[in-house]
């Protein structure tokens, strides 16, 4: 039975003294074996049951990656109940959406932030608040408000419950919904069945060997589609442990000490390390940073023979084994990467830079394709596909067809639909096949190719070729700058709004000991306008190559103020950038740019500040 | 039995004297840690190395006042070269740390003086200079121990000597730190180094100075000590013995190693003749001036005329 | 939630250093559970008054009573035995180690092994070790110290090194703490937290906290009860809103300020 | 590639308590003592048995104990010796003087008791006096012990200036008739003093890492701080002293016992209580092992130098320059060593293993 109790009570049963999950807190990590998880569990849902959860009851869980939480899905399932997990960092209106998208009426919160939370939420469909964290709860009265501890008291860990529930469970019952990222079309809640979400997990496992020998770290947010996938159900199908961090500003740290064997990271994450990693480089003394380059050197070129199936000479081989032995072993040992077999990326365009960085110095960098709808996961890279601009083949049963540029696929992943809208779900499922919104093409070994979102994939207004997706990867490339947005749908020629990515830029910045008060002031310092131009340039330079995009030149750009925010709506969870918000929001800036003006001035709505942003012509 | 007055008497004269010794060395450590806050244990090895250097040459049948002033400046030297290779680098760390660079610079000087100079006892027959140098022409010999008749006492002319040489000494230091421009910018120093430089005083150089002038005060000191204990190791033992001086002082005063080498001097006699017979052991003053320094520390935790420092939190 | 017994009774405290005056006959009382903030300009005394309160400085005059006891003679250590920790202006913590180490030291009151026992490593010592971690980990979960655990503390800037203080003040256990000058140096957002701590501290353990804030913007809307210091005499004392309107400080403290 | 911390995670606090967090350090630590123990008397000769290993380990728990006083608690002594002549009295006088059923390392741990009441005692004035004015009282105690040794023949089982030690002394338990071991012998000696060591320094390992290390480090670094969080401030000073010259004691007792196997008052001197605070300002103040890099440079310095003056010049120099010209080495070596790295040869060390952590990052 492909069901997330029926795998609970299986690994119970099989490998009861497995660790299951950790969670580091209080400074160790405190761990979680499967017969403690399975009893856990049990109690859980008994006392959910009688908070009146049952078949089909959307169950909100609010707060940061904690083995309470996992179990929590468990119970929930096991009940019958539909997981609704929430971003630990949602408030006021987004919350108040997620809330009513998929009318939540029992969710379990984590402290008081998360209580607070809810409460300004004002008036919602949200009848019974559970809160792990009692600190600071004395003073509340809300009647709905109930601790979670106090709640578990008296109940017996029994698991003929759960087997008795496990008989009335069914694969196809809805295991959790999950809002769309919102890139480029409103948020929809997505209905995944617990057999979408498991055989998905079954099939990466299958091709992968993952085993309850492995372990990952669950550091995305819950909300996010691939924790649910890549954390949670894989752990469930192959029992192998989890780890929470212990808070977010630790995950680097909390990763070097765990070692997780398996890694899913949103591109931003790989980018990050990439970066940090060059940074920290660059503050070395002279003599370490050449040993360093020339590492890079060795392994950069064996890994550029492989990427064009050439073979490497022996004395090549040689110096690559060297630099990796001598440089790069420690490296990944610095950050947590050594035990690292499998590394997989989705959800954005990873750019090619940082690929190759990771499969040079031995890190089995994989894409992989996946939308909500798909349970996060279609394609999947093989480790011999060295070329980043393919996310793979199709997982198994699964099917990928082209459709006047469109993706479609059809598969047991795909979603049960959109919660509660028959129309929206009659729109994106068709005879058996679902839509993706995405433009893209299938390569005669049957690897899928993604260009970009349909929706933004357009016409310039002398009717030229014009791919925002594929320009904004390649802006971001370029480890200086952080996000990207490309605007010029029908207009003449193509601009492009950038962030500078803070640390690493202040760094730059600090060599060259240019004087600045702080991110605003130096993104719009002269320098950094010229580091970010002549980037531009070589784009452009790049694109001016081929006919095909020659058209999509970039000619005017500008550096905000500030990065662009979750808080402020402008990126998803996984800090990939929401490109119609930051349109609405920068408009002014946008126009600006299609204009003949140096500086465009406005007040930020973020913090009231008035600031002035000088636009660059390439 | 009666008491013998006399011979009280002569034992505290011959304390006073001993004390004016102590206080010679004293007054080196108090200038540098006025100056520096540093503990500077080299002290006696300075003198050691002073005296060698002097002996020697006059050894070399080098004349009395140029051997004094090649010594001199010998000296002059010392103290720039270790404020410019040992204070500097040292500037701002523990004044533990730099204590223990004292102790190494200590064990430098020794091992180098005995290398330049070789580690043989030397005698210093200072008094025949002293003769033909200034004393002949009153025609008397120094050592010539006289006989006091209105105390009816002896005593021997040479501490005398040496206490006239301490006190000008005492004097000058006095006049220089009140009187003059570089006596007073080393006082500030002394209460806060960072004050001192924002108000432009040349801290490096000041340092320099002190180092200098502390090697001068070791020569004398050296000499005069040399005088009593031939020119050898045992004048480094002669730092320990001024330490309970100086605490008693309380480290930054100079009138304070005065009277704390006074103090020790007679209490050292005392403790030995009286209290050794009480107990019916020798040697005890191998350690009983330091068991006076406890006392008075214990009563004056920073010493007679050292400053008491409030605790700020 | 001040209730109306006081815990910290000032009684007509008069110190000098020397001739310098530097309290002049101060009373005042601290109700159990309230933030009682001391406010005045630099030099109004406001930090010997809090030496004296925990028995760093005795006074010329006056007394001291904390929860009935007169504490005015007695040393520091016998004081915080009573239940009152502090933190310090200028930063006192131990330079030699880490920060959790340093929150550790906090502990030591409650420690009941004896250092054989810990030298050995054994028994009563071990156990003790793991339950005062455990309780460490708490606060440093509350103050959010958790990425900088195994920093010494010299390497962190100075805000987070107040907050350590404040860390290691609790894990005693007060019913008292006095805070010197918490927010001194801080940008407004550390300002912010740091009150939030204050508040959240006050409200949790239900500690009565005595804080002394040079500028006074900041303790107003966090204290129950202000008392203003200026040149070593009191000017003020009452509710926050009472001190803002008593003309005698706008003159005094305001006149200084601006 | 050396320290793979990857996968390094504790689940418990005392786990987290670990001596040696890393699995290299544990490993490394353990392939070295089994050397030490099972290779090193073999292989060994008795001159580098009786000349370097035995005194080096003796030297090196007196260097220990100092630090303890000196580098964690920040009490300043010079009487080192002192109290090691205080230990290696006792030591001698309990053996002496006590039934058949005494055996040298109980001795040696009775001795080093008295030794630290009397270093308490000495150490009262620390109470009221602070710094560079507690030398005072440090070498009063220096002092004083050899006067006492000296004007007291009692103790010395009224022989003049040395006793040489009998070798019965050091059998322990008859274990020497029953298995026919020699116990006087270097190999015997060796593992009796790297015994007692090993102990003192996972005593002091552990100590530091306890509460009381904590209170010893919180007065050396601010004891009004100390004090204000309710540490007991005079006890911490007192029972470092107590320790500290419970350490010097057993160091006295070793270094007579094990390596010169004379008892006389010449060889606690005023120099060689310098000499021991040079190994612990070398090794590093504070730091446990910089004990032991200290005491084994500051000791096979002179050694090496002398020997590469013969090798190197052939005897050109008479030992008398040679030892000059080491003593300059040496004073050059402190002095460079506090500009370059107060924390001494520990710090060195530590430095150079963070390099390696953290290669081919700078930090």
């Amino acid at each position: 039975m492909d069901t997330f109790l029926a795998l609970l009570l299986e690994q119970a049963r099989k490998n009861p003294d497995h660790p299951a999950l950790r969670t580091k807190c209080l400074g160790i990590w405190d761990t979680t074996t499967w017969g403690q998880a399975c009893d856990q569990v049990s109690v859980l849902a008994q006392m959910l049951s009688q908070q009146g959860v049952g078949a089909g009851t959307p169950f909100g869980v609010f707060g940061p990656n904690r083995t309470e939480m996992y179990l929590t899905y468990l119970a929930v399932h096991s009940l019958g109940g539909i997981v609704v997990p929430i971003d630990s960092n949602l408030f006021g209106e987004d919350l108040k959406r997620q809330v009513h998208s998929s009318d939540v009426e029992h969710i379990l919160s984590f402290e008081q932030q998360h209580v607070d939370a809810l409460l300004e939420c004002g008036q919602t469909c949200v009848k019974r608040i559970l809160y792990i964290n009692r600190r600071g709860m004395e003073n509340y009265a809300q009647p709905e408000l109930m601790s979670f501890p106090e709640s578990l008291e008296g109940i017996e860990a029994s698991t003929a419950f759960l087997e008795q529930m496990e008989g009335q469970r069914d694969p196809g019952e809805t295991a959790t919904i999950l809002l769309t990222s919102g890139t480029g079309r409103a948020e929809r809640p997505v209905e995944l069945s617990h057999g979408a979400l498991i055989s998905t997990a079954r099939s990466i496992a299958r091709r992968e060997r993952i085993t309850k020998k492995d372990s990952l770290l669950a550091y995305l947010p819950l909300s996010v589609s691939s924790d649910f996938l890549f954390s949670f159900s894989l752990s469930m199908v192959t029992g192998c442990t989890m780890n929470c961090p212990e808070s977010d500003d630790t995950v680097l740290e909390n990763m070097q000490e765990i070692g997780p064997t398996i890694l899913f990271g949103p591109p931003y994450v790989y980018k990050y390390i990439y970066t940090h990693a060059s940074n920290r480089i660059e503050s070395a003394k002279t003599f370490d940073t050449k040993i360093y380059k020339a590492a890079l050197q060795a392994v950069m070129t064996v890994a550029s023979h492989r990427a064009e199936g050439g073979k490497a000479t022996f004395t090549d081989w040689l110096r690559f084994m060297f630099a990796r032995a001598t440089t790069f072993s420690p490296f990944c040992n610095i950050y947590g990467l050594s035990r690292l077999r499998l590394a997989l990326t989705g959800g954005d365009a990873i750019s090619p830079e940082v690929f190759n960085f990771f499969r040079a110095i031995g890190i089995d960098l994989r894409e992989t394709y996946g939308q909500v709808e798909g349970c996060a996961c279609v394609t999947l890279q093989s480790s011999e596909d060295w070329n980043s601009d393919s996310v793979g083949q199709p997982l198994d049963d699964t099917e990928v067809r082209i459709e006047d540029g469109e993706i479609w696929f059809r598969g047991p992943g795909q979603m049960k639909g959109i919660y509660k809208n028959p129309e929206a779900t009659a729109d994106s499922i068709k005879d058996g096949w679902v839509r993706t919104h995405d433009a893209g093409h299938l390569d005669d070994q049957g690897r899928l190719h993604v260009h970009g979102q349909i929706a933004r994939t357009g016409k310039l207004g002398d009717g030229g070729a014009f791919a925002p997706d594929m320009l904004e990867t390649l802006l971001r490339s370029f480890e200086y700058i952080k996000q990207a947005i490309v605007v010029g749908e029908g207009r003449d020629y193509p601009v492009t709004i950038v962030t500078v990515d803070g640390t690493i830029t202040r760094t730059w910045a600090d060599r060259r000991s240019l004087r600045y008060t702080g991110y605003a002031d130096l993104s719009a310092h002269a320098s950094v306008q010229e580091l970010v131009r002549e980037y531009i340039q070589t784009v452009n330079e790049r694109l001016a190559e081929d006919p095909e995009t020659s058209g999509m030149q970039l000619r005017r750009f500008a550096v905000l103020n500030r990065e662009f925010m979750a808080s402020a709506g402008e990126v998803t969870p996984t800090r990939k950038v929401r490109c119609h918000e930051v349109e609405e929001k920068h408009r002014g800036l946008i126009n600006a740019l299609y204009s003949d003006a140096l500086e465009y001035t406005y007040t930020d709505p973020v913090d009231e500040e008035p600031y002035t942003v000088p636009l660059g012509n390439v | 039995m009666d008491f013998d007055w006399v011979f009280f008497i002569e034992l505290i004269v011959g304390g006073l004297m001993s004390g004016v010794m102590y206080s010679l060395v004293a007054i080196g450590f108090v200038l540098i840690y006025k100056s520096s806050g540093i503990f500077n244990f080299a002290q006696g090895t300075m003198l050691l190395f002073a005296a060698l250097t002097f002996v020697k040459l006059t050894e070399g049948s080098v004349n009395f006042w140029v051997a004094l002033a090649v010594t001199m400046a010998t000296m002059v030297v010392f103290g720039i070269l270790v404020e410019r290779f040992m204070m500097r680098p040292l500037a701002n760390q523990s004044l533990l740390s730099l204590f223990m660079a004292t102790v190494g610079l200590a064990i430098l000087i020794e091992g180098m003086s005995q290398y330049i100079w070789d580690s043989a006892i030397h005698g210093l027959q200072l008094a025949d200079f002293l003769d033909l140098a200034l004393l002949d022409p009153v025609n008397m010999t120094v050592f010539v121990v006289d006989y006091i008749d209105w105390l009816d006492i002896l005593i021997s002319k040479f501490d005398v000597f040496a206490t006239i040489v301490a006190g000008t000494m005492i004097l000058v230091l006095a006049v220089f730190f009140q009187k003059t421009r570089t006596g007073m910018s080393l006082r500030a120093v002394s209460d806060d180094h960072l004050a001192a430089m924002a108000v432009g005083i040349p801290l490096s150089r000041v340092w320099a100075l002190v180092w200098a002038v502390t090697g001068i005060i070791a020569l004398i000191a050296g000499l005069l000590w040399a005088e009593r204990v031939s020119v050898s190791f045992t004048l480094v033992e002669a730092v320990l013995k001024a330490l309970p001086v100086i605490l008693i002082g309380g480290l930054t005063s100079i009138p304070g190693a005065i009277v704390g080498g006074l103090i020790i001097g007679v209490g050292e006699k005392m403790g030995e003749i009286y209290l050794g017979d009480l107990m019916g052991v020798q040697g005890i003053e191998t350690w009983f001036s330091y068991f006076i320094a406890l006392v008075f520390l214990l009563f004056k935790p920073s010493g007679l005329f050292g400053l008491k420092a409030i605790e700020r939190v | 939630m001040a209730s109306g017994n006081s815990i910290l009774q000032i009684d007509d405290i008069n110190l000098a250093f020397g001739g310098v005056t530097a309290l002049n006959g101060i009373s005042f009382d601290v109700a159990e559970g309230e933030i009682c903030a001391v406010i005045g300009p630099n030099g109004a005394g406001k930090s010997s008054m809090l030496n004296v309160i925990n028995g760093v400085y005795v006074p010329q005059s006056g007394r001291v009573i904390f929860r009935g006891q007169d504490c005015t003679q007695m040393r520091p250590r016998q004081i915080a035995k009573l239940g009152m920790a502090r933190t310090f202006q200028n930063i006192g913590l131990f330079q030699g180690m880490t920060v959790l180490e340093n929150i550790l030291t906090g502990r030591s009151l409650k420690i009941r092994s004896t250092w054989i026992e810990q030298g050995l490593n054994i028994g009563r010592a071990r156990r003790e070790e793991v339950e005062n971690r455990a309780l460490v980990e708490e606060v440093i979960e509350f103050l959010h110290l958790q990425s900088i655990r195994k920093t010494p503390v010299g390497k962190l800037p100075y805000g987070l090194q107040k907050r350590v203080e404040l860390a290691r003040a609790l894990v005693a256990e007060p019913t008292l703490l006095l805070q010197d000058e918490p927010m001194t140096g801080m940008n407004l957002e550390e300002k912010k937290d740091m009150s939030c701590f204050a508040l959240e501290i006050n409200r949790e353990y239900g500690t009565t906290i005595v804080l002394i804030e040079h500028d006074m913007s900041v303790v107003m809307d966090i204290s129950d009860h202000v008392v203003v210091l200026d040149y070593g005499a009191k000017i003020g004392d009452g509710t926050p809103d009472e001190v803002k309107n008593n003309q005698e400080v706008i003159d005094a403290y305001l006149g200084v300020t601006h | 590639m050396i320290y793979r911390e990857t996968g390094t995670f504790s689940t418990s606090y005392i786990e987290d308590r670990k001596l040696f967090p890393i699995p290299f350090d544990k490993w490394a630590m353990g392939v070295f003592l089994l050397f030490m123990v099972f290779v090193v008397p073999l292989i060994a000769s008795d001159y580098w048995l009786a000349a370097h290993l035995i005194p080096i380990l003796a030297y090196g728990c007196a260097a220990l104990g100092l630090n303890l006083l000196t580098g964690m608690t920040g009490q300043l002594s010079l009487g080192t010796a002192g109290f090691m002549c205080f230990g290696a009295f006792f030591t001698f006088n309990i053996m002496l003087r006590s039934p058949e059923w005494m055996n040298l390392p109980l001795a040696m741990v009775l001795a080093g008791s008295v030794t630290g009441v009397i270093g308490v005692i000495f150490g009262l004035p620390s109470i009221r006096i602070k710094g560079f004015y507690l030398l005072v009282s440090t070498l009063a105690a220096q002092y004083f012990a050899l006067w006492f040794f000296r004007s007291y023949p009692y103790f010395l089982n009224y022989a003049t200036a040395t006793v040489t030690l009998p070798d019965h002394h050091f059998d322990l338990f008859g274990i020497g008739d029953a298995f026919g071991v020699d116990m006087a012998s270097f190999e015997a000696k060796y593992l009796l003093s790297l015994g007692i060591v090993c102990a003192l320094a996972l005593f002091a390992k552990n100590l530091m890492r306890s509460s009381t290390g904590r209170n010893f480090m919180a007065v050396r670094d601010m004891d009004i701080a100390a004090s204000v969080i309710g540490i007991p401030v005079i006890r911490t000073k007192m029972l470092a002293f107590f320790v500290s010259c419970f350490y010097c004691g057993v160091g006295g007792a070793l270094f007579c016992y094990a390596y010169l196997q004379v008892l006389g008052i010449r060889t606690f001197e005023m120099n060689r209580s310098f000499e021991i605070l040079f190994m612990v300002i070398i090794g590093g103040l504070g730091s446990i092992a910089g004990s032991f890099y200290g005491t084994v440079l500051v000791y096979e310095f002179p050694i090496l130098f002398s020997w590469a003056g013969d090798y190197l010049l052939g005897g050109a120099f008479d030992t008398a320059v040679v030892d000059n010209v080491a003593k300059i080495l040496y004073g050059i070596l402190i002095i460079a060593l506090l500009i370059r790295e107060p924390g001494g040869l520990a710090a060195l060390w530590l430095t150079a293993k963070q390099k390696l952590r953290t290669w081919p990052f700078p930090h």
